[in-house]
C-alpha cells in the first residue's frame, strides 16, 4: 500500500507542484509516508532483524518530532503500556548478586549486527555505563542519565525500592514515559535474571556503587 | 608500494617546525584480519630527516607507534627554502623518501 | 562552540590550537590529546591520495572523475561539496557526495555499481578508494560556508523525511538519534555526544564530516558514520547510500548552514 | 603455524639487513635497530639493552601527553628536553607487552624536541629517557586509557 501511494507521490504531485513553482515542505501524513518508504528499503536486513524496524504503539507516541510534546493521555497510554508489560523472575527474588550484576552493568555489547550476522556474545550487557555513572571510581562512564553512584545508600534496600529498581529496568517507561532509557526487560535485551542482579548492584550496600 | 608523505616545514624565527604524516599500517603481528588469519608485523623501524643533507633525527621504531605515524621536531638554524628530506625504512624493506623546503613564516 | 564539542570539532588548525589550549590547560583531561591529534590529521594523507585517484584514468572506460557534475557543473569541485546533497536532474534524486562519485564512477568510468561500491568502507585490513575520494572533493570546499539548497520538491520532501527518521524511536533500545543527539554536555561513557538540536553544535559537525577517526584509523565518510550511529543503535545495516541515509544527511548538513567547512575533520 | 611465522619473521629480518647493506651508499644513513632494547619485555631490561641502566630524574624533562587518552590506539606524546647536549630521547609505556616504543638520535641543529603518537594498551606511566652528554635523565607522566564508546 505504502508503495503504490510513493510512486502517486512521485510521478503526480511533484511533477504538478514544480510546474505550479510551489515547491514547499511537506505536511506531516506525506513525511511520514514518504520517510516510512525510504526506512522499508533503507536497511539490508533479513526479514528478523527488518522486525526490528517495526514500531511499536508506545515507540510511536515517543517519537515526537521537534518541540511537540506527549499530550498527558498520551503519556498514560505509554504509561500504562508498559505496566502490564512487566513480567518477574520465577524465583520472584528481585535482588539477585551484585558481582553479577557489576559485570552486566559495564557490559555495552549485545544483539548488534554487522554484515546482517549478530555479534557474538555470551550474553547481553546491561549498557548501564555507557549513560550513568555507577561505582564512583570508574570514569569511563557516560552522562546521559543520571548518576546512580549512591544509589542503594541514599534509597535503601527495602523490598518497596527492590521493586521499583526492578520494574524501571524491566520497563523504564513504566514511570517516565518515553525516557531515554532502552526497556531493557520488555524489549528482551535483558532477562528477568539478569535484571535482578543489575538491581543488586545498585540496591546491595556491600555494592562498590554504594561505597563512601 | 609506499604512499607518499605529508611533510610541513615552517620557519618560526629561526626554526624550522617539521611535522610528518606517513600513510603505514604499522601492524604490530598481533591482530587478526577479517578471515581470522594473524597479520604479520609491518612497522617503520627506521626514520631519518635530512636538514640540506645533514642528518637531524634518526628514529628507531617499534611496532608500537601509532597507525600512520607521526612525527614532529624542530631544527635549529634554519632558513626559508632550506631543504628537509624524510626516509622511512619499515622492517620488510620497503621505504619511502619525500623532501620540501622550509616554508617562510606566514 | 568549540569548548563544548571540540571532541567533534576539528575546526582550522590555528583555531584549534589557540581555543583546545586554553581548554586543555583548563584542566580538561582530554583536551590536550585531541588538540595534538587536531594539529596533524592523518587524513590529510586520504586528501592526497583521493586526488591522485580523482586525476587518474580508471574504469573499463579509462576515463578520470575530472568531468563529473557535483552539482554546480561539470568537472567544478571548488563549493559543490558546500551544496550537498541537492537534487539531480539526471537521476532525479537527492543525491550526497557518496552517491553522486558513484554515479559518475559508473556513467563515465565505466564501473558497474557493484564494482563502483565494492570496499566502500575502510578497514584495517585493505583502504577505500571512496573514502579518499570523499575526502579529497570535500576538501575542495574548505574555507567556504555550507549551503545545502533547499527549493526543489525533492530537497524539501527528503530534509523533512530526514527529521522524522531524526526523531524516530525503534529497535531492542528504542533509540532515536534524538536519545543521545538532544541535550547539550551529553557523552556515551568519554566520547562526546553533540546536541543536534542546537544550531552551533550541528554546524560544527556538518562542516567536520567526513573526518578522520582514531579508532578506525581511517576517514569515515557521512554513510559510514551513520552506518556506524545505527548499528550502535541495533538497527540492521543501514542501506548503502540508500535514499534514507542521504535524507538524514540532508537533514543534518542543511541545518549546518552556514559553518565553514574544514575536512577531513579529526575524531577520537 | 606460529613456528612457520617465527622463521618467516627472521628470513624477513635477514633480507632487512642486506637492505640495509645496499643503503650505505645513499645520503640518509639509518642507524642500527636496537634489536634486543626494542624486544624486552622488562623496563629494567629495556633500559639496560639502551645502555641506561641507571637514571637521573630530570626536571628539565617535559612529557605533553593527555591524563586520559581517549583511543589507545593513538596517544600523542611530546617529550621536551632542555638538558643541554641533548643527544637521544626514547619513550617507554611502562605497561606496554615490549615497553620501548621508540628511540630519536638527535644531531646538527635539533632541539631536544619530538613528538609522536603511540599505543597503549593499559593505563601505565610513560616514561622519557634522554641522553645528554654520555648521562640519562628520566621523567615519568600517567596516561589513562580507555577504549570509549559502547564496546
Amino acid at each position: 500500500m505504502h508503495k503504490k501511494t510513493g510512486l502517486a507521490w512521485s510521478a503526480v504531485i511533484v511533477p504538478v507542484l514544480i510546474a505550479a513553482g510551489c515547491a514547499s515542505l511537506p505536511d506531516e501524513a506525506t513525511t511520514r509516508q514518504i520517510a516510512e518508504g525510504m526506512i522499508k528499503v533503507g536497511f539490508s536486513a533479513t526479514p528478523e532483524h527488518a522486525k526490528r524496524l517495526v514500531q511499536d504503539k508506545s515507540q510511536q507516541i515517543c517519537s515526537k518530532i521537534g518541540d511537540a510534546r506527549l499530550t498527558p493521555g498520551e503519556a498514560d497510554e505509554v504509561l500504562k503500556l508498559a505496566r502490564a508489560s512487566i513480567k518477574y523472575p520465577q524465583s520472584g527474588k528481585l535482588a539477585g548478586d551484585w558481582k553479577v550484576g557489576a559485570k552486566l552493568a559495564y557490559n555495552g555489547s549485545g544483539t548488534r549486527i554487522r554484515g546482517g550476522k549478530l555479534e557474538k556474545a555470551k550474553e547481553n550487557g546491561a549498557l548501564c555505563s555507557n549513560c550513568h555513572v555507577l561505582d564512583p571510581k570508574e570514569f569511563n562512564v557516560g552522562n546521559i542519565g543520571p548518576s546512580l553512584a549512591g544509589y542503594g545508600a541514599q534509597r535503601g534496600n527495602s523490598d518497596a525500592t527492590v521493586k521499583y529498581t526492578y520494574e524501571k529496568l524491566y520497563n523504564a517507561w513504566a514511570y517516565f514515559p518515553c525516557s531515554n532509557m532502552p526497556r531493557l526487560g520488555h524489549n528482551g535485551h535483558l532477562t528477568p535474571e539478569q535484571i535482578t542482579h543489575v538491581v543488586a548492584y545498585l540496591t546491595d550496600p556491600a555494592s562498590p556503587v554504594n561505597r563512601k | 608500494m609506499a604512499e607518499p608523505m605529508k611533510i610541513r616545514a615552517t620557519l618560526q624565527v629561526d626554526t624550522a617546525d617539521v611535522r610528518i604524516l606517513m600513510l603505514h599500517p604499522m601492524e604490530t603481528g598481533q591482530r587478526k584480519d577479517a578471515k581470522g588469519a594473524i597479520v604479520p608485523m609491518h612497522f617503520i623501524q627506521n626514520v631519518v630527516v635530512t636538514h640540506n643533507g645533514k642528518n637531524v633525527l634518526d628514529a628507531q621504531w617499534s611496532q608500537a607507534i601509532s597507525r600512520n605515524p607521526f612525527l614532529g621536531l624542530r631544527v635549529k638554524g634554519a632558513r626559508a627554502g632550506d631543504k628537509i628530506s624524510v626516509t622511512w625504512t619499515d622492517n620488510k624493506g620497503d621505504k619511502r623518501t619525500d623532501e620540501v623546503a622550509v616554508a617562510a613564516q606566514s | 562552540m568549540f569548548g563544548i564539542r571540540s571532541g567533534f570539532a576539528a575546526i582550522a588548525v590555528a583555531c584549534v590550537s589557540a581555543m583546545a589550549f586554553a581548554q586543555g590547560s583548563a584542566g580538561d583531561p582530554l583536551g590536550v590529546g585531541r588538540q595534538m591529534l587536531a594539529e596533524d590529521n592523518p587524513g590529510e594523507l586520504w586528501v592526497e591520495r583521493g586526488k591522485t585517484l580523482f586525476h587518474q584514468k580508471r574504469g573499463p572506460r579509462s576515463a578520470s572523475l575530472e568531468k563529473c557534475d557535483f552539482g554546480i557543473g561539470p568537472g567544478k569541485l571548488e563549493g559543490a561539496y558546500a551544496q550537498l546533497p541537492r537534487y539531480f536532474p539526471d537521476t532525479d534524486k537527492v543525491q550526497d557526495v557518496e552517491s553522486r562519485l558513484v554515479t559518475c564512477m559508473v556513467n563515465l568510468q565505466g564501473f558497474t555499481y557493484q564494482q563502483a561500491i565494492k570496499d566502500h568502507f575502510g578497514t584495517l585490513d585493505r583502504m577505500s578508494d571512496i573514502e579518499a575520494l570523499v575526502a579529497f572533493i570535500a576538501s575542495k570546499s574548505n574555507g567556504m560556508k555550507m549551503n545545502v539548497p533547499l527549493s526543489h520538491q525533492k530537497e524539501y520532501d527528503t530534509y523533512k523525511a530526514g527529521e522524522y527518521v531524526f526523531y524516530r524511536r525503534n529497535g531492542p533500545t528504542d533509540f532515536g538519534c534524538i536519545t543521545c543527539h538532544g541535550d547539550n554536555g551529553k557523552r556515551i561513557r568519554l566520547q562526546d555526544l553533540p546536541n543536534m538540536t542546537d544550531q552551533k553544535q550541528i554546524q560544527a559537525v556538518a562542516s567536520t564530516w567526513p573526518a578522520y577517526l582514531g579508532t578506525k584509523s581511517t576517514v569515515l565518510t557521512m554513510q559510514n558514520r551513520l552506518y556506524e550511529c545505527t548499528w550502535q543503535m541495533r538497527l540492521p545495516d543501514l542501506a548503502y547510500l540508500s535514499d534514507l541515509s542521504v535524507a538524514i544527511t540532508s537533514y543534518l548538513n542543511h541545518q549546518g548552514n552556514g559553518a565553514v567547512i574544514q575536512v577531513p575533520g579529526v575524531k577520537r | 603455524m606460529n613456528q612457520l611465522r617465527r622463521t618467516f619473521l627472521k628470513l624477513s629480518g635477514a633480507a632487512l639487513a642486506v637492505g640495509a647493506g645496499l643503503l650505505k651508499s645513499g645520503a640518509a644513513l639509518a642507524a642500527t635497530w636496537n634489536k634486543a632494547a626494542f624486544e624486552s619485555k622488562a623496563v629494567a631490561d629495556a633500559l639496560k639493552n639502551l645502555g641506561a641502566p641507571n637514571l637521573i630524574e630530570s626536571k628539565d624533562i617535559t612529557i605533553t601527553a593527555p591524563d586520559i587518552a581517549e583511543n589507545g590506539a593513538v596517544v600523542p606524546i611530546a617529550v621536551t628536553s632542555k638538558i643541554p647536549n641533548t643527544q637521544s630521547i626514547s619513550i617507554i609505556a611502562e605497561k606496554n607487552p615490549f615497553p620501548l616504543s621508540s628511540t630519536f638520535d638527535i644531531a646538527n641543529g635539533a632541539e631536544g624536541y619530538v613528538s609522536t603518537r603511540i599505543k597503549m594498551g593499559e593505563t601505565s606511566n610513560v616514561r622519557a629517557v634522554v641522553k645528554a652528554d654520555g648521562k640519562f635523565y628520566t621523567a615519568a607522566k600517567e596516561v589513562k586509557i580507555t577504549i570509549g564508546g559502547c564496546g
